[in-house]
């Protein structure tokens, strides 16, 4: 394998984790930018979605159709959500909501334990999601291409909808300012509802491809990425859906490269120098690599 | 079948009759490392019920009290102390981690009770201990050594190790690998970590393929939940060679996860757990298991649990007491008792089982029998 | 023209002895409850206790930072984890340094202090690494801080694990001495309660709680904004150190698991729901947490009620203690305390007796 | 006569024996007789001094080319548009921003870039367009916190309660409550900040900047939101101020009533460029100014 | 076309608003006048259902509307330029005034009302594609005005539009409001600036402490001795 083969293939690997990062920090991101939430528990929707596909998988339903169905239901778990234990505390310090967040992730991992058991189940993919494709020594599994290639037009739908329909653009409205948003006569509720089953449907998106690729899924399989998406969000300008983005692959890039670059038993170092690195990147840029300074900062 | 439970303060009771003899299962049924301690739990509480089924121990039914350490430091503490304190146990058994098996020994250890891990492998549990401290499965320097001899023998010298540095098993096993392949003149041509939790292993892979020339096997040193996907993305990226590993891969996982991928990939293990090509006892443990739960063996601790709870009784019948000193003593002279997951020799000086390692193969999507051996040398702990 | 002078002094002001009075006095209760409990508890209820102390160090110094300063750090239990291990490897006996850990370099491996000094250098060790990573990251904001803090505990965590000459890696660090007994946690729970308290009232204090309410105007008065995070980092990260010391010698086996998310979460559980800021909210908090959560465990083993029985149901306990704190948090937002004090200072005044004395005439 | 009582100012020894509180002032008459005690310190020593000062944000010039020599005893005016550079000028006098081009010299020393704290401990100090308190501390704290600036504490000394440090504590609270009994806002001392009505919080930061003992105050448009009556009270308490306090007074206003009787010197910027400098009387009747900032009504 | 009915409005145990009633009639121009934390934003706040009212009712075209969310106002025609401006800070100048129109279908007409917005404000036009966040304090004010009547509202309810600007533009608000008000727009108006919004009004009521203590013609209410000694300054 040639150093270019090398570097290309190390490439695909990073845009492909980068993908998954970038769609669960959407998400985040929205969710934040309007209620000032940190909600950890967006990680636990991809354990219910990439769940519910298992089940109808097992029963014998078409892996789109199961893929649609789990989508649709973590939407659906997203809203409950946010009725449920988030609507109730809205406008309370950031703090109370993370908390808050957190509590929502302990019931929803354990009662996933007490229903479905503690122990990790293999996720039969499609063969589309896992068959590979060799290019002279480069590998690439068609989940790393599905997962580039739908992130992208999930993005590029998204843009479109935040952009140029009024839903989309009352949600950034309401990411301003609540409060002016309501006197636009903008009905809050229903973008946060928006919101939420939004960004909820993509880490539902993400739960199906993670699944796919690891193989297999758990109660806890959401905790890490969403710590990585957590990041990725602040990294590139936390509360905007570009900087959800863009911090997404730079944290993919950066895992892969230095995974890559880091010899022997140093690559154990590796989440030493991925985090120093960000720290560094908001040292040089305090707000994010996409953020804008809010004048009221001074 | 199984008396009611009754309440015990709190701990959850598998039976209580009038009198009976206690004994501590103290499991992280919740938190990180339930995945493993579940099974462990289970395979114990299977054991449990035979045991009271067969009339328990001199006509005593056999109490089980079991209690949840949350994967929690502070918590595994706090059960040790409640169990022999409060619940006044006459012996411990659980815990498949050395963090919770060093954090609740010690206090066993003062208080005199015997304290049998169901699934720490470290080897130098029972010195950093006590002599109240024992394992059930066999240290983790003797199957690496078993994996390093085997591999060596019939795929060659030179090895590509990879391996989880942020839990212990995952360390202990690379580090006793490496010693006894280099000693035997191997040679690692590439080594490579992951961190905990890492689920994309696509640049460790495409590091691994950019060597020139490929390794003759891959050992690969991950904890059960990793083990399907790391073999599935090896083999994603056409690494065709052999895989080599611990019993860490002894879970329905590496095939139900990795399919045809998983051809090709050796272990080691405390015995070969196949319902249909495994001894009886692992027949008739894998169809009660499942008639119990409803599923297969999740792991090996499943096995493991199952033996250490046989053990301790039968340890409590041969000593006609329920002194800690006398049921230590009958542990360290028990000799071919026959376990489902292999069988288990302990003396004075080792409370670490003198047990023979399986070497399983995987072919068509089946686990088979590669070899039983001994291994020649075993690294010090 | 005399009495806007003189209005400010008849603020009715307790007197020096009548607040410290005031402050001391659920202290000795704790002190009394903990006396009580050494004489005549289960060997279980007082571990439970010495516990409780440890939390109560850890959340009060939790408070001292992310409390105050209102930047929040989710990196502290690093801190802990530097305290636990520089105590440990200091006085762990050297014929169990020769074996545990065997690469020590020759001037740490022929070293064994006494507990109290460890301690001081595992929270000066904490200290000075709090003041390193201090001085770039406090300029940060908001979020920005609490992932710059999160980034360092991951940090840590991939240090500890790699120093394995110091700390074995991942493998268990054993032999830990049995120093800690429930007079040392509460001894530095009173001193971390009583340090956070004069800070709070001190010159320091003011700054950062001033900064924590309005940056630009803080600073438009002179205060300097990163020199009084840092003060609070800095103290904040030594009783930190100092409490994750006193872990190690109680726990006395531990890896860097330890010393991660779970720990931080439960650690920033007690502090929110306590109430932020307010250090008699974080003693409520840890208390709260650490006796609920143990009662809810010993009743997720499965209990009889009257006829009914309840099965075990593991997690469960986690799940309530969940819909209980949300529940706290949606009627009292800013948590228990909300960042008031509970002061019983006015109980020392005769005024006050007197009025509640008159009102029950009337 | 209760305990006199002093402040410690670089320059001169103050007595405020006959210190009452200004609140209570009913006069709204400004007293000709204070006009022209100011005037006589016009020709005092020169203060600030500010040469060519400029700022841009990323191309747009808020403020150019902009001079000030600025005298001890002055009451100067800023007016101009909305927009026109006021709020930048403080923000760049008091180290907020720092400028593109230009010098500021304050007591002859170079603090073109220097933070808020120091120039804040020299003397110079602000009051902001928009109230900002320390709103959930009490209003004595948030006077506390400016009063400490002069006073240095070890660190040891504050953690053991060491009787110097009571000393100077005791003193610095003293001298806060003095101050807040000259505002009319003693007996609120232990109230919340955000718990004053909005008069009171004006007054509290005002209270909170003249603790830091500054030379030279910047108020920022102090009479916004403040009906005819009360700006006549604010018109009064400024005078009283400078009168004891020794005070050199910045004041950007847009109550053109309240400007025109209190200042001495006006300056008016447009679009960040000083259009007319002169007396009130001048400025009223420049047409420049009268087309671009007074209208026809005045 | 509005009346408060008996309104109390608290905030936790604080009663802001201790039964307020006053009316509205199509057509009028009416200020509320009062001094600092009398309760006027809460009042207007309450109307638009921002805050919602513990007793007493609002009735819009003998419609009660004080159970309804704000959203639902600016479909009745009800738009309130807010306190404290509320400008989108990451918007641009045009993207505000296009926020003020979110609801309304018919774009030729929205975008000849961000032309009168502009020729109204000419240093908004300016400022076109700059964010809100970076304008003046009274670039600001102007945009909020603008934004608020990007929706054509029958009913406009303004807190204190004068606040922080220039004495010029101060004069250009009340004109327009002036020229809104001859156009058939219904104006309640909150204000400091007491001479001036009386000498538009039509009426006016004064609140204090969360009371009504007057209301009359507003020609009446300036030679009112109270009302010029607490308001209207010497
Ligand atoms: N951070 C910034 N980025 C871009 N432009 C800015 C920024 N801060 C201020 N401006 C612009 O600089 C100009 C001057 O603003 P400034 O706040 O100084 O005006 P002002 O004179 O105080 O007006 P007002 O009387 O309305 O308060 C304005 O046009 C404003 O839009
Ligand atoms: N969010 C709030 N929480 C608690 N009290 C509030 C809140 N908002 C306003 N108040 C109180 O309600 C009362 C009325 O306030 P409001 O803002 O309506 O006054 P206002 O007449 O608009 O005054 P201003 O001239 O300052 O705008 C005041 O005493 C104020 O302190
Ligand atoms: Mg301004
Ligand atoms: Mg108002």
């Amino acid at each position: 394998m040639s150093f270019f083969e090398y570097g290309v293939q190390q490439l695909i690997n990073a845009l492909s984790i980068g993908s998954l990062y970038a769609l669960m920090a959407i998400g985040l991101a929205m969710v934040f930018g309007i209620l000032r939430l940190i909600n950890f528990a967006h990680g636990d929707l991809m354990m219910v979605a990439s769940y519910t596909a298992l089940f109808l998988l097992i029963d014998g339903f078409p892996f789109l159709g199961a893929a649609i169905v789990a989508v649709v239901v973590a939407a659906i778990a997203g809203l409950a959500m946010e009725r449920v234990a988030y609507r109730p505390i809205r406008g309370a310090p950031d703090v109370a909501m993370l908390l808050t967040s957190f509590a929502v992730t302990i019931v929803l991992e354990n009662v996933a334990v007490l229903t479905v058991g503690a122990r990790s189940r293999a996720f039969p993919a499609p063969p589309f999601l896992s068959t590979v494709f060799t290019l002279g020594n480069l590998t690439v599994s068609s989940v790393n291409v599905v997962a580039i290639v739908t992130t992208a037009i999930l993005l590029v739908l998204l843009t479109f909808f935040v952009r140029r329909t009024d839903t989309g653009i009352s949600m950034r409205a309401a990411a301003e300012d609540l409060v002016a948003a309501q006197l636009m006569g903008i009905n809050i509720n229903r973008v946060i509802a928006y919101a939420f089953a939004i960004g909820s449907g993509l880490a539902g998106v993400a739960g199906l491809l993670w699944a796919a690729k690891v193989g297999k899924v758990d109660p806890f399989m959401g905790f890490s990425p969403v710590l990585k998406a957590f990041i990725a969000a602040v990294i590139g300008g936390f509360g905007t859906i570009p900087g959800a983005v863009v911090g997404g692959y730079v944290l993919g890039f950066l895992e892969i490269f230095l995974q890559g670059i880091l010899p022997g038993q140093s690559s154990a170092y590796r989440d030493a120098f991925v985090f120093g690195i960000l720290i560094l990147v908001l040292l040089i840029r305090p707000n994010g690599i996409l953020g804008v300074q809010e004048r009221e900062e001074i | 079948t199984a008396p009611a439970p009754s309440s015990t303060g709190g701990g959850e009771a598998a039976s209580a009759p009038a009198e009976t003899i206690k004994i501590g299962g103290a499991f992280n049924l919740t938190g990180e490392l339930s995945s493993l301690d579940v099974p462990a739990a289970n395979g114990a509480k299977l054991a449990l019920a035979e045991i009271n089924a067969a009339g328990g121990v001199d006509g005593k039914q056999v109490e089980l009290i079991i209690r949840d350490g949350k994967t929690d430091p502070a918590t595994v503490a706090n059960i040790t102390t409640q169990l022999i304190d409060s619940d006044k146990v006459v012996a411990m058994i659980g815990f498949t981690d050395s963090d919770s098996a060093l954090a609740a020994g010690p206090l066993c250890q003062e208080a005199g009770i015997p304290f049998i891990t169901a699934g720490a492998t470290s080897p130098k549990l029972p010195s950093q201990v006590g002599d109240m401290m024992f394992l059930t499965p066999f240290g983790d320097n003797v199957q690496a050594a078993v994996g390093a001899e085997f591999a060596y023998d019939r795929f060659g010298p030179k090895a590509y190790l990879l391996w989880d540095k942020g839990t212990e098993y995952t360390t202990l096993l690379a580090d006793y690998f490496k010693t006894r392949f280099t000693e035997l003149g191997g040679e690692i041509v590439l080594e490579d970590t992951y961190q905990s939790g890492d689920k994309d292993f696509s640049a460790q892979i495409a590091k691994a393929k950019s060597l020139g020339e490929q390794p003759d096997f891959y050992y690969i040193s991950a904890v059960p939940d990793d083990i399907g996907t790391t073999v599935k993305q090896f083999r994603e990226a056409g690494i065709t060679g052999p895989i080599v590993g611990g019993d860490g891969y002894d879970t329905p996982l590496l095939v139900e996860v990795a399919g045809d991928a998983a051809n090709n990939v050796f272990f080691t293990t405390h015995a070969l757990m196949d319902a249909d090509n495994g001894s009886e006892a692992v027949k008739s443990f894998i169809e009660a298991y499942r008639t119990e739960y409803g599923h297969d063996p999740e792991n090996a601790f499943a096995a493991l649990g199952y033996d250490t709870m046989k053990l301790i009784v039968d340890a409590i019948q041969r000593a006609g007491s329920t002194d800690g000193a006398a049921i230590a003593k009958a542990i360290e002279e028990t000799q071919g008792f026959p376990g489902v997951a292999g069988e288990l020799n302990y003396s004075a000086s080792e409370h670490v089982p003198r047990k023979g390692v399986t070497m399983i193969e995987v072919k068509d999507g089946k686990f088979t029998l590669a070899a039983e051996m001994v291994p020649e040398k075993v690294p010090a702990p | 023209m005399d009495d806007s002078l003189s209005r400010p002094v008849s603020v009715a002001q307790p007197t020096t002895w009548q607040r410290y009075a005031g402050v001391a006095t659920p202290l000795l209760l704790l002190l009394l409850v903990t006396l009580y409990i050494q004489g005549a508890s289960s060997a279980y209820i007082q571990r439970v206790w010495i516990i409780l102390g440890l939390d109560i160090i850890l959340v009060a110094s939790l408070n001292l930072f992310n409390g105050f300063t209102g930047v929040f750090s989710l990196g502290h239990v690093g801190f802990m984890a530097i305290g636990a291990y520089v105590s440990a490897i200091l006085t762990l006996p050297l014929e169990k340094k020769a074996i545990n850990l065997p690469d020590l370099p020759a001037w740490l491996a022929h070293i064994q202090l006494g507990f109290f000094p460890a301690i001081l250098i595992g929270g000066l060790a904490a200290t000075l690494v709090a003041l390193a990573i201090g001085r770039p990251v406090l300029r940060l904001s908001g979020h920005y801080v609490a992932v710059a803090t999160l980034a360092f505990l991951v940090i840590v965590r991939v240090i500890l694990i790699n120093a394995t000459p110091y700390t074995r890696g991942s493998r268990t660090f054993s032999g830990t001495p049995a120093y800690t007994t429930v007079w040392w946690v509460y001894g530095w729970a009173l001193v971390t309660i009583y340090v956070a308290w004069r800070v709070l009232r001190s010159p320091y204090g003011r700054a950062m709680l001033a900064q924590r309410e309005d940056r630009a105007a803080a600073r438009s008065v002179g205060v300097r904004v990163l020199r009084s995070r840092m003060w609070a980092f800095g103290i904040s990260a030594f009783l930190t150190g100092v409490a994750g010391a006193l872990w190690g010698h109680y726990i006395l086996s531990f890896s860097p698991n330890a010393f991660y998310f779970a720990e931080t979460f439960s650690i920033i559980t007690m502090l929110v729901v306590g109430g932020m800021g307010s250090i008699s909210g974080s003693v409520i908090g840890a208390i709260l947490v650490v006796l609920l959560s143990e009662v809810l465990r010993n009743l997720e083993g499965g209990f009889s009620l009257g006829v009914v029985q309840i099965p075990p149901l593991y997690g469960m306990s986690q799940i309530l203690m969940a819909i209980l704190f949300i529940g706290i948090l949606i009627f009292r937002r800013e948590g228990l305390l909300g960042g008031r004090e509970i002061d019983l200072t006015k109980l020392f005044v005769v005024d006050y007796w007197r009025s509640v004395f008159r009102r029950k005439e009337v | 006569m209760s305990s006199c009582f002093a402040y410690v100012r670089p320059t001169q020894w103050l007595r405020l024996d006959d210190a009452r509180s200004f609140a209570d002032s009913d006069s709204r008459q400004t007293d000709q007789s204070e006009r022209t005690d100011a005037a006589r310190l016009d020709n005092g020593q020169i203060l600030l001094q500010v040469r060519n000062l400029s700022k841009s944000f990323r191309g747009l010039l808020a403020l150019q080319g902009y001079d000030l020599t600025l005298r001890a005893g002055e009451i100067l005016g800023i007016i101009g548009p909305n927009g026109a550079g006021k709020t930048t000028l403080f923000h760049l006098l008091t180290g907020f921003l720092t400028p593109t081009t230009g010098t500021i010299h304050f007591r002859g020393e170079d603090v073109t870039s220097a933070p808020p704290p120091v120039i804040a401990e020299m003397g110079l100090t602000r009051t902001f367009q928009n109230i900002r308190l320390f709103d959930s501390l009490s209003v004595l704290d948030n006077v506390m916190v400016a009063q400490q600036l002069h006073t240095s504490y070890a660190f040891w000394e504050t953690i053991i309660g060491w009787p110097t440090f009571l000393r100077k504590e005791r003193s610095v609270r003293q001298e806060a409550l003095d101050l807040l009994a000259l505002m009319g806002l003693a007996d609120q001392a232990r109230r919340r900040a955000d718990e004053l009505p909005y008069g009171g919080q004006r007054r509290l930061e005002i209270a909170r900047a003249l603790a830091t003992r500054p030379a030279v105050l910047l108020l920022d448009e102090p009479a916004a939101g403040m009906n005819p009556h009360e700006s006549d009270q604010l018109h009064q308490l400024i005078l009283d101020l400078r009168r004891e306090f020794a005070l050199t007074i910045v004041l950007v206003e847009h109550d053109m009533r309240l400007v025109m009787n209190l200042c001495e010197r006006l300056q008016v910027l447009n679009y960040g460029e000083i259009i007319a400098e002169g007396l009130p009387e001048d400025i009223r009747r420049h047409p420049r100014v009268v087309e671009s900032y007074l209208g026809a009504a005045h | 076309m509005l009346r408060l009915e008996n309104v109390e409005v608290f905030y936790g145990n604080i009663r802001a608003l201790k039964g307020v009633s006053f009316s509205v009639r199509e057509g009028e121009l009416v200020t509320l006048i009062g001094s600092n934390g009398a309760g006027k934003s809460t009042t207007l706040n309450t109307i638009v259902g921002l805050l919602h009212p513990r007793q007493g009712a609002i009735l819009y075209e003998d419609e009660p509307i004080h159970r309804l969310s704000p959203f639902q106002m600016i479909q009745r025609g009800i738009s309130l330029c807010p306190e404290g401006r509320r400008i989108f800070g990451n918007l641009t100048v045009d993207d505000n005034l296009r926020m003020g129109a979110i609801q309304r279908r018919d774009p030729e007409g929205v975008r000849q009302d961000r032309e009168w917005v502009y020729a109204l404000f000419p240093v908004l036009a300016e400022r076109l594609h700059q964010l809100g966040g970076t304008l003046s304090g009274g670039e600001q004010q102007m945009l909020a005005i603008g934004r608020s009547l990007m929706s054509r509202p029958r009913l406009l309810l303004m807190d204190e539009p004068s606040l922080g600007l220039a004495p010029v533009l101060v004069q250009t608000i009340f004109q327009t409001l002036q020229q809104l008000k001859a156009q058939g727009t219904t104006i309640l108006l909150v204000e400091q600036n007491a001479h001036q919004a009386l000498e538009i009004a039509d009426r006016g009521y004064i609140l204090e402490t969360g009371r009504i203590i007057l209301g009359d013609a507003a020609a009446t209410l300036r030679t009112n001795k109270l009302v010029v000694q607490s308001y209207l300054g010497g």
